[in-house]
């Protein structure tokens, strides 16, 4: 398990949070890499990882991350409307909005856990959305809620 | 003259693409040839599309990456055709290759030429609303992604050989002619739209604030220059309040403009109007327009969401005179409303909804290839076959034949697919060649022995981050027993590169940290393939488009990033699995359901490429819908091609006719269908098997219940009255008709226009009119929706005297007994008009308890109005989710006769794709159900969009959910809900996913 | 009229509905609650002839949710030759709406079932009145006009019947079983038609005033103490999965240890899983043997379907949980939007 | 006392440099104003050293090589030629254009290099001080000049001005030769497209501004100052901040 020392993580103003970002193969990635394209600059805090659908998302997936020390998760569909198989991103938004009621209810932080729509072409909006993400959990602070006392 | 299995596409936009795809997954070689140097046409250029609001680009780059990769389809771009001969079988075309002066072989796309090229030209693409270099590329995502260089620009200096590190720039490449042998050819080049400059029509081009549509677009996509932010071109200012002018270029008989109707700008104005609202909450639109024509599916839903829910406010009148005020650069726009008054209102911004025209070398291609083209310089089509063009063999698909929305262009593109499919059948598959590869070296429980090949893109990775240390450091990573760096790691040298070190180092994983998967992966699975290992034996790390391009300036946080994405990248390759792609074996043969034109002309073509087919009819004969018709508004005799397709069915041998027939029930799945049929008087039951199934159950007329119909005898339906026109001559002793459009459309109960109604009501008033001169006909309208090359028939019948009045729809014209019409004008002025006959223009309405039967069957979903709904309305508009079953005619939405026949013939290409394999390969990364872990919950199946799972009773773990893996697509909306993680994801397992969160060192 | 007669009341009328059902051979065994060995709890029972039909008894401390033993963890009641056997629940509000839900989710066939509904006076809080009372020893239990009445070996106490109910008793909407039109055959005894349920959820909207931390802290203080013991797990009807997330090795996504974020881990991902499944039956709390009451956490399960979807389980088979269906326009607020 | 200009001459070291101590062997006496820099060749000059001279309120600044043919290394003066006609037009839009001039002085004219000097310090005395020296510049000027320098100094005029001589006197990349005037035409619009995205970047650099308060700022039409933004944006080195009232906000990016 990672037990990251405590001076690395809490000299405040130049920690970098670390986030991992799940893209949609179909839109989300593809923002992505057109905000590669057009060279746009933003916070190199994300490391993402392709799923085939927002859909595909399991809440497992978000709170291994939570607990395994990331200090934020990003998940990123289609717009409603857009999917590639049709209603992937329909149901993972419904799943999402439980899953996110639940996770602020048991009292973590609003803004540790990110969901967003990116289509092919918002290669802006998705550098913008990162930026935000990323100033939020900045403000947060490293997430310190699951470290294993042993 | 000996046939050959080839077919030239002359034009990749949209309609080229998808012709293409039909006919190269039917197995002809197909030659995609484009003049620009990409391809996605105006498609690309286009922001969202009407009527689902669907990002373009979202849409169609699937499209065209597929095309640009598809084995049998061989795209050349910068092309000119120079010379054709030959016939319908075998055509010789000369073909200039125009030369890019960069070799398309080494071009990684890269763009380093591009961004240093001190040259800044107008951007075309862009519609001159930005500049990029002399060297440059159409658009980002172009396809395929090859640089080229603008001669009339370069000043030739040099500098892009300078810093091209693949060495692709070579000034000296010469243009390459080519002679081609196809065996038909598809016209696909087009339109180009009016521009208003010549006649600085509204101050176009004079005003900074008046754009055109096309520009508008431009400017509301958020890949374009002002990234989706709707600014004034004047000052970049966000403009409150946009006025959007209708018909400039169309229905203009004033010489400047085209006399038709350019059918898509109604629609696409709406949807610009409601994206600027969207984008920018404070624009108010107002869009000036005479007809609003909202024909299509869904479309009259979309302009009344657009002025309920966007606040799109429409004027009914034409914009007499712009100014601009000096200081504000804003523009006083001059109208007259329809109650008489003149008004004059300032507005920020005005938009131009400039008509569609024909390609700028459509003159040239029907020279070229000596086809005939229209009075208004389109191609000139078949009545009654709007694909097939006056020469045999050689097609027209799309905005070529006439103007027409993207739907309609997808549907005729699979259409000249289908026609060249019944010219060509016999030499389906002989030119395509199948790759020859060498056995999958068996890998399962070996130890993972990773090979990482990390690309250096020239600069574009190099140079922001320190590859070598990323090297290094993958070295170290457990499992990876050999890690190296290339200039370029898709050029071809590098891929023999990649083979031997498989060999060398014995390599069950490869992983290639470079740029995006998208574009990139299949390239590199087919390598390593080749080399002997299965295809998904592969992962990428995305280090460029998604790590040193977006974060140039932080060389370290780059390189330790890169480190972090390779890092994952091989944690998840050693858990990857080699994985089959199940092959199925495909019934040839084919079921129609519906016996109508739309069934009919199906049926023949699919009997005509030696399939079998089973054609079932509810009624005693076939005929459907179109038998009370007699002519078609353009002229065609609809009576006499029925009873001809009539009989040339019942002499066709491979079809096999049901009348008076229902489906009992079909089950199966693509290429393995079981159906039964019961049929006859005596319900005789037939079973038979079939590969695909063709939906052309058509629709009803509506039956009124308004305006006195069934309880006076003077009060009937067009139907009834062509047939009075055709059969009798009483018309000769009436002296006022009077029609009213849009009854039992584009109300409560039907929310749609019926879009045959108006071109049905001109019709017969242009026939009684010739019957009987002095005969008084008046039509009340709400909107006349003669869309395209029918506006010239409403001119003529304005012209023969035919009297036109607007009604609201709220308070609609009554009728008394005495047959007195009273009706208010827009004027609110209240007229009566007595007549003979009153004519309902009845719209076409389906009925849910007989399709919901068939949807059952099928597992096939209906519209709330409905109708089938098909796959996705743009771009598989004759397809459904569940693969193998295909829509055609009414039965999907109200329309013409020859856009039925259109759909029918597209059904049977889109079904050819099916049935002219032996076998079909299901897609690899499908979802796995683990039965143990299962508890027949159920969840998966609702959560699944493509009814491929249902519960099955396992003998020892009682009812369990089981996946059908033709149809899964693999997209894990399953999964993602799976309580206890029964299903996985082939290529996304929750193993593969968990490796990549914790492998941290 | 006092608790104990209307308990009486009821029992008199399950026994009654039993009687003619094993007459009218129309069941063959009928699931219910006997009298406890121990004072503080009921125990289930499953009777298949008339005579053990006396042997029910409805009391204030049936807190076991009678429809955990129709779902396939436990073997069904299959019979050699008659094939799956028709079975009656003794059902209160709660237990009727778990088997209505788990119909929904295929796991029973409600034709094979018939729900012997009466409404239901609520369970007693066997957890606090065993705290208050500490380590005594107690021999008896009865409940008499609106008392608790709990003896021991020297002690005898009482405690008010309303504040000492299980805490979601005392906000229970669904008193007796619910019943739609195609349910009318299965359902005998008293039950009712809920078209929808009002609620207003101020005690979720308290605790939601917190801060995170403060929440977090509230949470983990009171999970704390949990051993991972999972009786809470074996106890819930909704609970069926052949092998626990929890039990899972390929991958093992949580710890199993009892360190505070593994326990975070585990009620947080439980509580997930019964997001519009908890019909609000409290026989999680009530089984704890370190007593930790999930009733909070529940309440929000409900609050939260009803407040996004309109959605209460187990209330009709036909309408699908929140988690098996999805709307094209859905509240998106939690969604990061460009400000 | 009357205005003593302060001049800077680079001076080629084969020939302008052996000119100037040949005019001190032979005593010939000519103002003191001039300071010498000795480069090795004319077409050392960059284009950015004379801007940056005269930004630092120098009044003139005097070019000298040697004659066309002489040079040491055959084509220095050629280039020193085009890169001094497009640092004259850069400087004629600020109007500094009449403070610079180059010259040839071969090692043998020891007199002539006297006279030029002395006639420049002439000429510049008529023209007055430079408006840039003194300890209280226009601010305005100081930004134009400052942009002057950095469009010079960027890599598309670098480009334009480096092969400028091959492509319209030999061939380019194609064989042909470029027509001049075509070549110029380029030139002079790209001259104004980069000084004026100069001033954008510096006027952008201590707040971020609207279009339409650039246009005022700069007096240059919106229109044109939106191209620039949406060009600068592709260049990532201006981004968009917020909107006020309908109007968009851009801010610089490093």
């Amino acid at each position: 398990m990672t037990v990251q020392t405590e001076e690395s993580k809490s000299s405040n103003e130049d920690w970098k949070p670390k986030i991992i970002a799940f893209l949609c193969n179909w839109c989300s990635y593809a923002g992505a890499d057109l905000a590669g394209v057009s060279r746009i600059q933003y916070p190199p805090s994300i490391r993402i990882v392709r799923v085939p659908c927002s859909g595909r998302v399991n809440p497992y997936f978000i709170i291994k991350s939570l607990t395994d020390g990331w200090d934020g998760v990003l998940i990123s569909g289609c717009h409603p409307g857009d999917c590639h198989y049709l209603t992937g991103n329909l149901v993972a938004r419904r799943r999402f909005a439980i899953l996110n009621e639940l996770l602020q209810f048991f009292g973590i932080e609003p803004g540790r856990v990110n969901f967003m729509w990116a289509s092919a072409a918002e290669g802006e909006r998705f550098a913008m959305l990162v930026r935000k993400a990323t100033s939020i959990v900045k403000k947060l602070g490293p997430n310190n809620k699951f470290e294993k006392k042993w | 003259m000996e046939k050959v299995g080839a077919v030239m596409v002359v034009g990749a936009g949209i309609g080229g693409s998808q012709t293409s795809l039909d006919l190269a997954d039917s197995g002809y070689k197909v030659y995609l040839i484009e003049s620009s140097t990409s391809i996605g046409g105006v498609m690309a250029q286009l922001d969202k599309t009407f009527p689902t609001n669907d990002c373009a680009m979202c849409i169609v780059s699937p499209k065209l990456v597929e095309t640009g990769r598809h084995q049998n389809i061989d795209l050349s771009i910068n092309c000119v055709i120079e010379d054709v001969s030959g016939e319908a079988g075998n055509f010789i075309v000369k073909v200039r290759k125009k030369s890019l002066f960069i070799n398309p072989d080494k071009c990684t796309g890269c763009g380093v030429c591009g961004r240093e090229c001190p040259i800044e030209a107008i951007d075309i693409f862009n519609e001159k609303l930005a500049k990029y270099g002399a060297t440059s590329v159409k658009y980002p995502q172009a396809v395929p992604l090859l640089y080229a260089i603008n001669r009339e620009v370069c000043i030739g200096c040099g500098i892009c050989y300078g810093v091209c590190k693949a060495k692709a720039v070579e000034y000296d490449r010469e243009d390459e002619v080519v002679d081609i042998n196809v065996g038909a050819v598809v016209l696909s080049p087009g339109f180009d739209e009016f521009i208003p400059e010549e006649a600085n029509l509204y101050g176009y081009g004079k005003y900074k604030n008046v754009v055109t549509s096309i520009e508008f677009e431009r400017i509301l996509s958020a890949s374009g220059p002002y990234s989706g932010r709707v600014l004034r071109p004047s000052d970049g200012d966000i403009p409150e309040k946009v006025a959007f002018l209708q018909c400039i270029g169309s229905r203009d008989y004033s010489g400047v403009g085209k006399p038709y109707c350019s059918s898509v700008c109604c629609m696409y104005t709406a949807k610009e109007a409601v994206i600027a609202h969207e984008h920018m909450h404070q624009i108010k639109p107002t869009i000036f327009s005479m007809d609003v024509r909202a024909y299509g599916k869904d479309f009259d839903k979309y302009i009344i969401r657009a002025q309920k829910q966007y606040g799109v406010q429409y004027i009914r009148s034409r914009v007499s005179s712009i100014k601009e005020v000096p200081e504000t650069k804003d523009l006083r726009l001059k109208y007259e409303t329809q109650d008489g008054k003149i008004i004059e209102e300032d507005f920020h911004m005005v938009v131009l909804a400039v008509g569609l025209n024909p390609p700028d070398d459509a003159k040239y291609l029907a020279e070229k290839f000596g086809v005939e083209l229209n009075q208004y310089d389109f191609a000139k089509t078949d009545l009654l076959n709007p694909v097939q063009t006056t020469k045999p063999g050689i097609f027209a698909c799309g905005a070529f034949s006439s103007p027409k929305d993207i739907p309609d262009t997808v549907t005729q593109a699979s259409a000249a697919a289908g026609c060249v499919n019944q010219l060509l059948y016999e030499k389906k598959g002989t030119l395509i060649t199948e790759k020859s590869l060498p056995p999958e070296i068996f890998v399962r429980g070996q130890p993972p022995r990773i090979g990482v090949f990390i690309c250096h893109c020239g600069i574009n990775i190099g140079g922001f981050l320190d590859v070598p240390e990323v090297t290094r450091y993958a070295k170290t990573l457990p499992n990876v027993v050999m890690s190296d760096r290339n200039l370029y790691t898709c050029s071809a040298d590098t891929q023999t590169i990649i083979k031997e070190k498989v060999q060398e180092y014995n390599l069950n994983r490869v992983i290639v940290a470079s740029c995006t998967p998208r574009t990139h992966e299949p390239l590199f699975q087919e390598t390593i393939r080749e080399a002997g290992l299965n295809r998904y034996l592969f992962q990428m790390a995305n280090i460029r488009d998604q790590c040193s391009w977006v974060h140039m300036n932080d060389w370290e946080a780059a390189t330790n990033k890169a480190k972090d994405l390779v890092r994952m990248a091989v944690n998840k390759a050693r858990q990857i699995e080699p994985i089959e792609r199940i092959k199925l074996s495909v019934t040839p043969k084919a079921l129609v359901v519906g016996g109508g034109i739309s069934g009919m002309v199906a049926a023949l073509n699919f009997a005509s490429q030696e399939y079998e087919t089973y054609l079932v009819e509810k009624e005693k004969e076939l005929g459907g819908f179109a038998k009370h018709i007699y002519h078609t508004l353009e002229g065609a005799d609809i009576q006499v091609y029925v009873k001809e397709l009539i009989d040339k069915i019942k002499a066709n041998k491979n079809i096999h006719v049901f009348t008076e027939a229902q489906m009992e029930n079909i089950d199966g799945y693509i290429g393995n269908f079981k159906s039964s049929v019961i049929h006859g008087e005596k319900k005789e039951r037939t079973e038979f098997s079939h590969g695909v199934v063709v939906v052309a159950t058509g629709a009803k007329e509506y039956q009124p219940k308004e305006f006195l119909f069934g309880q006076n005898e003077n009060v009937i339906l067009q139907s009834e009255f062509e047939r009075l026109l055709n059969e009798t001559d009483q018309i000769k002793n009436k002296k006022s008709i009077v029609m009213i459009q849009c009854v039992g459309s584009r109300n409560d109960e039907h929310p749609y226009c019926s879009k045959m109604c108006c071109a049905e009501a001109i019709k017969n008033a242009l026939l009684a009119k010739e019957l009987n001169p002095d005969l008084e006909v008046t039509i009340l309208f709400r909107d006349i929706r003669t869309y395209g090359f029918k506006e010239q028939y409403y001119r003529k019948a304005r012209e023969a005297g035919v009297i036109f009045i607007q009604y609201d729809e709220n308070n609609p014209p009554k009728i008394n007994s005495d047959l007195k019409v009273e009706v208010l004008t827009p004027r609110n002025d209240k007229i009566y008009i007595s007549t003979d006959w009153l004519v309902l223009s009845a719209g076409i309405y389906s009925d849910r308890e007989e399709n919901e039967e068939l949807a059952k069957m099928l597992k096939i979903p209906l519209n709330d109005d409905s109708f089938f709904l098909e796959a996705h309305v743009k771009l598989r508009p004759v397809d459904f989710a569940t693969e193998g079953v295909f829509i055609a005619g009414i039965a999907h939405c109200p329309k013409t006769i020859e856009d039925s026949i259109s759909q029918a013939n597209a059904a049977v290409s889109r079904a050819c794709t099916i049935l002219s394999k032996d076998e079909i390969e299901a897609e690899g990364k499908t979802a796995r159900i683990d039965i143990t872990r299962c508890i027949g919950c159920g969840m998966c199946i609702e959560n699944c969009a493509y009814n491929a799972i249902e519960l099955v009773d396992d003998r020892r773990f009682g009812t369990v959910a089981s996946i059908n893996q033709v149809l899964c697509k693999g997209c894990g909306a399953c999964s993602g809900n799976c309580r206890c993680s029964a299903i996985d994801i082939l290529g996304f397992t929750g193993e593969q996913i968990f490796e990549m969160i914790t492998g941290r060192i | 009229m006092g608790i104990d007669t209307e308990n009486q009341e009821i029992e008199n009328n399950i026994k009654k509905i039993s009687l003619n059902l094993f007459k009218e051979n129309k069941v063959d065994l009928i699931i219910g609650y006997k009298k406890g060995t121990l004072p503080l709890m009921a125990q289930p029972i499953i009777i298949d002839k008339e005579e053990d039909v006396d042997k029910l008894v409805w009391n204030n401390l049936c807190y076991v949710n009678l429809a955990k033993y129709l779902v396939p963890r436990i073997p069904k009641f299959v019979d050699a030759e008659k094939g799956n056997l028709r079975v009656g629940v003794v059902s209160k509000g709660c237990v009727g709406r778990a088997l209505i839900h788990l119909a929904s989710e295929k796991q029973l066939n409600l034709e094979e079932i018939k729900i012997i509904g009466f409404s239901c006076n609520g369970v007693i809080n066997r957890q606090r009145i065993e705290q208050e009372i500490g380590q005594k020893e107690i021999r008896e239990v009865f409940v008499k006009d609106d008392k608790i009445h709990v003896k021991g070996k020297d002690f005898e106490l009482s405690f008010p019947y309303e504040e000492y109910l299980n805490e979601l008793c005392k906000v229970c909407k669904v008193k007796s079983p619910p019943i739609t039109a195609e349910l009318s055959d299965v359902c005998v005894g008293e039950c009712q038609e809920y078209s929808s349920i009002s609620d207003d959820f101020n005690d979720v909207s308290d605790f939601e005033l917190k801060t995170a931390e403060e929440k977090w802290e509230y949470v983990k203080n009171s999970l704390d103490i949990c051993t991972r013991c999972y009786a809470c797990r074996e106890a819930c009807p909704m609970c069926y999965c052949n092998l626990c997330f929890v039990d899972q090795n390929k991958p093992v996504w949580f710890g199993k240890t009892t360190d505070t974020s593994d326990i975070m881990v585990f009620h947080l991902i439980r509580a997930m899983h019964m997001a519009g499944r908890c019909v609000g039956c409290g026989a999680c709390s009530s089984v704890c043997p370190v007593g930790i009451d999930l009733y909070l956490i529940n309440r929000k399960l409900e609050e939260i379907v009803k407040r996004r979807y309109e959605f209460t389980s187990g209330l009709d088979p036909k309408i699908l949980p929140p988690m098996m269906s999805y709307e094209m326009e859905e509240s998106e607020e939690f969604m990061l939007e460009e400000d | 006392m009357s205005f003593e200009p302060k001049l800077l001459g680079f001076l080629c070291n084969w020939c302008s440099y052996a000119g100037a101590d040949l005019a001190g062997v032979s005593r010939i006496q000519y103002p003191p104003n001039m300071r010498v820099i000795r480069v090795m060749c004319s077409g050392r000059i960059d284009p950015k050293f004379i801007v940056q001279a005269l930004e630092l309120g120098i009044d003139g600044v005097y070019v000298m090589g040697c004659h066309i043919g002489d040079c040491h290394y055959l084509e220095g003066n050629y280039e020193a030629v085009k890169k001094y006609e497009m640092t004259r037009e850069f400087l004629k839009l600020v109007g500094l254009d009449n403070r610079i001039r180059l010259d040839w002085v071969s090692a043998s004219e020891g007199v002539r290099f006297g006279e030029v000097v002395s006639k420049f310090v002439n000429d510049i005395k008529e023209l007055g001080p430079s408006p840039l020296s003194g300890d209280s510049p226009d601010k305005d000027l100081i930004n134009k000049v400052r942009a002057i320098r950095l469009a010079a100094g960027s890599n598309r005029m670098r480009a334009l001005v480096g092969r400028e001589r091959k492509i319209t006197e030999e061939d380019n990349v194609y064989g042909e030769k470029y027509p001049l005037e075509k070549y110029k035409e380029i030139m002079s619009q790209a001259i104004i497209e980069e000084y004026e995205r100069h001033r954008i970047l510096i006027a952008l650099e201590d707040e971020s501004k609207s279009v339409k308060s650039l246009a005022s700022e700069l007096s240059v039409d919106p229109s044109i100052i939106l191209e620039h933004i949406l060009t600068l944006k592709g260049r990532a080195q201006v981004d968009f901040q917020e909107i006020i009232k309908n109007t968009p906000i851009y801010m610089r990016r490093e």
